[in-house]
């Protein structure tokens, strides 16, 4: 009997299929910005994959020693354009942190004001990715016209849509518009209705739920050790917010719940990872409100801005900031003189990009958009 | 042979039903006025070759009743065709239009509202390059086009728009027409193969996987429609539904036939095929220009095709229930074609893309049973004598 | 009837082909055919492809987002039919808005060369038009002109997508032009 | 081995390094911060020791800077129960530009050990994939060095 078996084990072994290489990438509707994965299929599974990521690397970090601290803000703004102003508040942050100097308490608010409003804008952008990457552009043309509400606010503040070049070294450029918080908590008020529509139409359809339930599971191990961070990292269960445990620029003093789902299981899937980010909308518009009551009761005349030196004491230093998308740091090694010696930007996108090959590992080919859509790509900051 | 002077002595006007050589049995619109056309247009040309060379043959036989019947038939299929393409154009229109409004759009507005829009699309991949890239294989790549273009035109047009507005009148009419529609699938297989692409290759193998997840169903429900009226023919189908639609005894039916025709022609939420995020433009990542386009409309026709068939089988045809037959059943055809499709949009812009697997669960473990059980109830109902 | 008289009512080979249709092709043109033709065609042509530009789906950097925003609602560019298409091979414009380091050289250039005939290339924004503020890097390439050739060039760091929408009004112009110089056998 | 904290504070983390491990100095200590420098021969246990018995799960970045007389690896580690951060330094000399690879204890450090070697050409040993990864494949140069000079610098 033992024989007999042979034969057929070597068939079975003739009948394997071959996996294949298939290669997203660089122009590939799925990859939201400029990069490739190289996917391993086996019929409709994928069994391993290999991002590829550089297209848009231009030495930011060596350019910045070239320039004056204050003419780098410009350039930060272009390092993550989803969400430009949290960059340009993290460089600030940490040249004042080089500096030692505290900054007056409005520009802080405002600072929060401006974060949290690019971190909505950020996540209705990933939202959008989302519904493209679903194949329903229902939800594409629904938050893209939610996101031009709040760049319309950022307009307000600065003149600028997405590029702001807003925050200074020892402040904000301008005092709040006129009738800013009355647009602001307009335009929250607004939001957090027409939000519903959207989560109407995809938690409501079985099809969304059921293409982003139980596909590609982390732990919380897991995520801690390939440096997966904010959103997708909350959703496996790891209890965790720069704003909330490393506070920066008076988030101590505001009032709010990160969202964190599977604290018990520790184990996340891309659905969690999905509710995270729409959880954290309605955090930011809480923010938001407390923050624009805290502007109204400095009044008009509170100092926003103080006058900085221009150049740096020697040292090294790094400043901590949650994105919208993980952890971001800059790190500063100065000279003491007027341009930074170096200036490393760790973005959270490089690192979760990384963890691309975990997330996709056993996946159906269908899926593999829906799951790296929660890693919420910007190529901007990740090749710098 | 008689002395023919005046024009209207060429052109006589007979009822194409007495010309011994009608290939029709009843009544049939288009082929009127196609036999009208040709008798304007031969016995013009006959009366012109008669006044330059009176008494020759070819005047004669422009008038023949055998030429005319010849000639009559090519204007009916043109006939036909226009107006499958018209039909189509306005689907076309309509999605954009309908699909631009639930986004909070307006839909594309190039000349006559929107409608020039497709007649412009289909200029341009007129002017574009022809290419072919360099290791397809040429054969398959060229003819598959042509077979899936010319296979929807073809179902397109077997489609009657009425009892007077019809190809063929066979007693297997929905049979052949679904025969011919299920061909396309193997079509999609092999283009995808010959394209030399990986996308396209995944996307071919997913249009069979596809097929076999909604097919079965989709054939259930037009065994069980066509228990209850006796036969396949879409006349008598048709008939059967001039007090009652389908639809009310049938309602699981039109639900599973619903779904199965937008997952037939590959329309979202079912175009795993053509998949943009994963398989950039699936099947038909290599086609460009001219071959694109086509492929485009053969898309569409099989969504009117789609839309028909449902009108067909469970909105009654042509017929308003308790008033029967109207002055233009074409247009009531049609109304209850663009319904469905409407209907279709509404899916679309709704609903995200299934997966390959969640289509084959669907197909065998939802549509299924529910297609079995509306072959319960209709078999109840002929039992009960109703039908 | 001797046949040998007339070889070519009966077959031609490809050459004779060739050399047959070539001296037709050459008769109708300088005959004029070709300018009449031209006259009377170009404006369909050149409607039919102004209003369904296609434009490469390809977001590089920050001004994809504006490009996204240029097809959303309140911008809504498919009112002029454009519309986005993946593949390289049905899409007509390539929009390239970002700045192009040298590993998306070859890239770019290679998705250039997949566009099928005619084709239009535009620059938005400042990096795709000069390098913008990445002027002193060692891995970006100054000008998107320097590899593929150009037609509009969007100014704008980022450019706005009412800037975006005109420029391709700019660019329909340019098409217009491009069929009343005539394109009739070209080929 | 020594006790496992899962949360340390700032002074537990200073006089647990200091008395595992004699050569590691505490340069300074902030609200949060601990900043310390360590030879290079014991940074990989110095790593394990963090990562083990201090709890810090998550290294958040690993990159270098040129003093042109030598180079210093910096490495960012993060706590996840309280928020505080370490940053280790490590000096490397200029003519043996080799230090252990930590990707071994975390993960995430692979790609920015990776980033680290391209453009500083400070060789990560053990590291499981050490090439190009953010330039292109024919680069010849470490462009973050200090002896690199851009266009707008000569």
């Amino acid at each position: 009997m033992a024989d007999s078996l042979v034969p057929v084990l070597e068939a079975q072994e003739r009948m394997d299929t071959d996996k294949m290489w298939v290669i997203w990438g660089p122009q590939h509707p799925f990859s939201h910005g400029l990069w490739t994965l190289k996917l391993q299929i086996d019929g409709e599974f994928c069994t391993d994959a290999d991002p590829i990521v550089g297209y848009l690397h231009r030495g930011w970090e060596k350019e910045t020693e070239n320039r004056d601290y204050a003419r780098i803000i410009p350039m930060t703004d272009r390092l993550c354009y989803c969400a430009s102003m949290t960059y340009s508040h993290l460089y600030c942050m940490t040249v004042e942190k080089a500096l030692g100097i505290d900054i007056p308490e409005k520009a802080k608010y405002i600072r929060i004001v401006a974060d949290e409003v690019c971190r909505i804008q950020s996540h209705l952008m990933w939202l959008a990715a989302v519904g493209t990457d679903m194949g329903n552009l229902t939800v594409f043309l629904w938050s893209m016209r939610e996101r031009e509400y709040f760049l319309d606010l950022n307009v307000k503040l600065c003149g600028a849509r997405m590029t702001t070049n807003y925050p200074r070294i020892g402040g904000v450029r301008n005092d709040t518009t006129e009738l800013f918080d009355r647009d602001i908590l307009r335009t929250v008020d607004r939001f957090e209705k027409a939000m519903w529509d959207i989560i109407y139409l995809i938690d409501d359809s079985s099809v969304f739920v059921s293409r982003m339930r139980n596909i590609s599971f982390l732990t919380r191990e897991q995520c801690a050790n390939m440096g997966l961070t904010g959103p997708a990292m909350r959703g496996c269960g790891v209890d965790f917010d720069i704003r909330r445990d490393d506070p920066y620029d008076n988030y101590d003093k505001i009032d709010f719940e990160v969202p964190v789902l599977n604290k018990d299981t520790k184990v996340g899937d891309t659905y969690d990872r999905y509710m995270i980010r729409i959880e954290e909308m309605f955090q930011s518009c809480d923010i938001i409100r407390q923050a624009v009551k805290k502007i109204q009761a400095l009044g008009k005349n509170a100092p926003y801005r103080i006058k900085t030196p221009t150049k740096v004491p020697a040292g090294t230093t790094f400043g901590r900031l949650e994105d919208p998308r993980g952890e971001s740091i800059m790190y500063l090694a100065s000279d003491g003189t007027d341009k930074p010696y170096r200036l490393k930007v760790r973005s959270p996108i490089f690192t979760n990009v990384s963890c691309s090959k975990a997330m996709c590992k056993g996946v159906r080919i269908a899926d593999v958009p829906a799951v790296l859509a929660q890693i919420d790509m910007c190529l901007g900051e990740t090749d710098r | 042979m008689v002395e023919y002077s005046s024009l209207l002595d060429w052109i006589r006007f007979i009822d194409p039903n007495t010309n011994p050589y009608t290939p029709f049995l009843s009544d049939n619109l288009p082929y009127d006025i196609a036999y009208g056309l040709w008798e304007i247009i031969g016995g013009t040309l006959a009366w012109l070759v008669n006044l330059l060379f009176p008494n020759n043959v070819v005047s004669a036989w422009l008038i023949d009743e055998r030429t005319a019947v010849m000639f009559a038939l090519l204007i009916f299929m043109l006939l036909i065709f226009i107006v499958a393409f018209v039909v189509v154009l306005l689907n076309l229109w309509m999605e954009r239009k309908v699909l631009g409004r639930l986004m909070d759009r307006r839909g594309t507005m190039i000349g006559m509202k929107g409608f020039l829009q497709c007649v412009a699309d289909g200029l341009k991949t007129f002017m574009k390059e022809n290419t072919i890239p360099a290791k397809v294989d040429k054969m398959t790549y060229i003819w598959c086009v042509s077979l899936i273009v010319g296979l929807s035109c073809l179902v397109a047009c077997m489609v009657p728009l009425s009892d007077r507005w019809y190809v063929v009148n066979y007693d297997t009419g929905l049979l052949i027409i679904m025969a011919f529609y299920a061909l396309a699938p193997f079509f999609i297989l092999v283009s995808g193969w010959a394209q030399n692409n990986k996308y396209s290759l995944i996307g071919g193998i997913r249009a069979a996987e596809l097929m076999i997840s909604y097919e079965v169903p989709m054939l259930i429900i037009i065994a069980t429609i066509s228990l209850l009226a006796g036969s396949f023919n879409i006349n008598d189908i048709v008939n059967l539904q001039d007090t009652v639609w389908f639809v009310i005894p049938m309602f699981l039916g039109f639900i599973v036939f619903f779904f199965c025709a937008i997952a037939e022609c590959e329309r979202p939420p079912f175009d795993i095929a053509e998949a943009e995020t994963e398989l950039v433009e699936g099947w038909q990542t290599e086609y460009a220009g001219m071959k694109w386009g086509l492929i485009m409309l053969a898309d569409y026709l099989r969504g009117s095709v789609s839309c028909g068939m449902v009108a067909i089988m469970f909105l009654g045809g042509w017929t308003i229930p308790f008033i029967g037959g109207t002055a233009l059943p074409e247009i009531v055809f049609l109304i209850k074609a663009w319904f469905v499709f409407f209907l279709m949009i509404i899916v679309r812009g709704a609903i995200a893309r299934v997966r390959p697997d969640q289509i084959l669960n669907i197909g065998w473990k939802v549509f299924m049973p529910l297609a079995v059980i509306n072959l319960a109830i209709a078999v109840f109902l002929k039992m009960g004598g109703i039908y | 009837m001797d046949m040998s008289l007339y070889p070519h009512a009966v077959a031609m080979s490809a050459d004779e082909f060739m050399t047959w249709s070539d001296a037709i092709i050459n008769d109708l043109l300088s005959t004029g055919t070709k300018k009449t033709v031209d006259k009377l065609t170009g404006p369909i042509w050149a409607w039919g492809m102004k209003n369904s530009m296609h434009p490469l789906h390809w977001g590089l950097a920050c001004c994809a987002l504006e490009m996204a925003a240029a097809s959303a609602p309140r911008y809504d560019a498919e009112r002029y039919g454009m519309i986005y298409r993946s593949s390289p091979r049905q899409t007509d414009i390539l929009l390239v808005n970002g700045w192009i380091s040298k590993k998306i050289r070859p890239d770019l250039r290679r998705l250039y060369e997949m566009i099928p005939n005619p084709k239009w290339v535009v620059a938005m924004g400042e990096c795709a038009i000069s390098g913008g503020p990445w002027y002193d890097s060692y891995n970006c390439i100054q000008g998107l002109d320097q590899i593929v050739p150009v037609d509009v060039y969007i100014p704008g760091c980022p450019a706005r997508p009412d800037a975006m929408i005109d420029g391709f009004m700019l660019l329909q112009k340019k098409i217009e032009d491009y069929f009343r110089r005539g394109n009739f056998m070209e080929d | 081995m020594a006790e496992v904290y899962q949360s340390p504070s700032v002074d537990e983390i200073k006089q647990a390094l200091t008395s595992n491990f004699p050569d590691v100095e505490i340069i300074s200590t902030e609200e949060r911060r601990v900043k310390a420098k360590c030879p290079r021969e014991i940074s990989h246990d110095v790593c394990q020791f963090i990562h083990d018995n201090l709890t810090f799960e998550h290294c958040s970045v690993v990159t270098a800077v040129d003093y042109v007389d030598h180079l210093m690896v910096v490495y960012l580690l993060a706590n996840y129960y309280n928020g505080v951060m370490i940053d280790l330094n490590v000096d490397v000399p200029d003519d043996d530009l080799h230090i252990a690879c930590v990707t071994d204890i975390w993960q995430g450090a692979n790609w920015h050990e990776r980033e680290t070697w391209e453009l500083f050409g400070i060789v990560f040993d053990n590291h499981p994939r050490l090439e190009r990864l953010l330039t292109p494949q024919n680069y010849e140069f470490f462009p973050f060095r200090k002896s690199y000079k851009m266009r707008s610098q000569e």
